[in-house]
């Protein structure tokens, strides 16, 4: 997998079409390679690709948060399926993350 | 086989506690019910419910070691039941353990919200859970809920 | 669960003679291989040496009745191995039922072309049967053979 | 399904993304359906769309040849992938059928 790009200090994650245990574990090995060898401070979940995702995706997305929050950093979440903002809104996440609703949105947090 | 399955079908699968497999048993539970012609929203339900059971089994029951796993599928009519069984460490407390965010595994970014989405995402759910033994969850959903009735779901 | 399942996994699937089970066996069975990133031609012809040893155990060993039919499949490094079994009816001539377009099917239009299909798109068939007792399909299939020797298969 | 339709006593029948023997027995019914309705001479077989086929299909092809031979019909193939090209040619079909490689050809037999 290669889903992390950094771009001024935020990191870009481009989900996968399917985000299990399995693959969350490989994000999260991606993720922790980008924050070696890059000065990381927000982060945007980029779920445009993505049409399944259980449980495992929250805990990534949970981890992030704890990882960046020390530093003031900001996780932003772009995209998903209803389904998948139905988790979201579950597990109460969206009271600890920035939803962005259009590219410009997006752009503007890395431009 | 003179029978078509139209009715009813049933399927048992059984597989060991790798990761790769939780892919495997969800595709296999999709395509299970497709001959019902399921909404996207009701496969996609569906799918999520068996993955957070079949998840649970592989990383939760065999902690150390390697260890069988059951997937029990049946179908009949429209109502689907799923039965994840495993001979694992249990779940001394079950109640407490279906609460939203509660997790054991910190060791792993686990969000605690895998029996909070099978029961949001599935019809009903019974956790039956002995230390030592294992832990079975029974999964049961009704598909095509919203055109017989016609809710809208 | 510790180790991932990179050099091997295992799984068992039973299921009834139903028509609509050969889908469900072929696409688990593409799925299950599909770790090992196989081209296109690799899994199409995989799924059709996997789907004619499941049709043939559903429309021919329980040629009267209801009966269950056991899909086994292995994974060791690139090495697939598929067991299909059946408590059915058997095969009295095995060699001559593998010759190209044998059929004793003939209110059903099957062509007789299964067995030939099955040895040419796996790598290794080995059927066993007892007229009675039932009958055992092994297929081999190596996966990813034109990357490692250079060849063009 | 609905894969079967008539035009100048030709049965074209477009086959499905899977034929397996549940799908072709399917078809099978939809082509006596055709048979019982119209007048039917000539076949032509639709394989555009099809991604997946086991000697079902093969089967499907024999039983539609057996049933036009009588009345000095002919079956034409068209289109498959390069699995299905190869059991065709396994089964010797090819010896009983016409394979027509562009629409213009296939537009010639109906038109
Ligand atoms: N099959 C199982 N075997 C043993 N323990 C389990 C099993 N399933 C769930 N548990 C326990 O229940 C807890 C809560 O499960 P869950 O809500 O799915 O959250 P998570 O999987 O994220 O921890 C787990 O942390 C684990 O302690
Ligand atoms: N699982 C089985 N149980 C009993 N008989 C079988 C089985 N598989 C194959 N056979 C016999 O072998 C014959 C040839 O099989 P095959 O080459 O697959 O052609 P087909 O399925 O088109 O008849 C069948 O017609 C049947 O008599």
């Amino acid at each position: 997998m290669n889903c992390c790009h950094v771009k001024n200090q935020c990191l870009v994650i481009r989900l996968p079409k399917e985000i299990d245990h399995c693959q969350a574990e490989q994000i999260r090995q991606e993720c922790e390679r980008s924050f070696m060898n890059f000065i990381i401070r927000d982060i945007i979940f980029d779920f445009s690709d993505t049409s399944f995702m259980d449980s495992s995706g929250i805990g990534l997305i949970l981890g992030r948060v704890r990882q960046i929050h020390p530093i003031n950093g900001k996780v932003y979440l772009f995209g998903g399926n209803e389904i998948i903002r139905k988790m979201l809104e579950m597990s109460g996440i969206q009271n600890v993350v920035t939803v962005l609703d259009t590219i410009e949105e997006v752009k503007e947090v890395y431009e | 086989m003179r029978q078509a399955g139209e009715t009813g079908n049933s399927l048992k699968m059984v597989f060991r506690n790798h990761p790769e497999n939780e892919r495997i048993v969800r595709t296999t539970a999709a395509v299970f019910v497709s001959i019902l012609d399921p909404t996207l929203e009701e496969i996609s339900d569906f799918k999520t419910a068996v993955s957070e059971a079949v998840t649970n089994a592989i990383i939760h029951a065999y902690p150390e070691s390697g260890g069988d796993i059951e997937a029990y599928f049946k179908r009949e009519n429209k109502k689907i039941t799923v039965i994840i069984t495993d001979y694992g460490v249990g779940i001394k407390d079950v109640k407490k353990s279906m609460q939203p965010l509660y997790t054991t595994l910190h060791t792993q970014e686990r969000s605690g919200m895998g029996f909070t989405f099978m029961e949001a995402f599935s019809d009903e759910i019974t956790v039956k859970s002995e230390p030592g033994k294992g832990t079975t969850v029974k999964l049961i959903k009704i598909m095509g809920k919203g055109e017989e009735c016609g809710e809208d779901l």
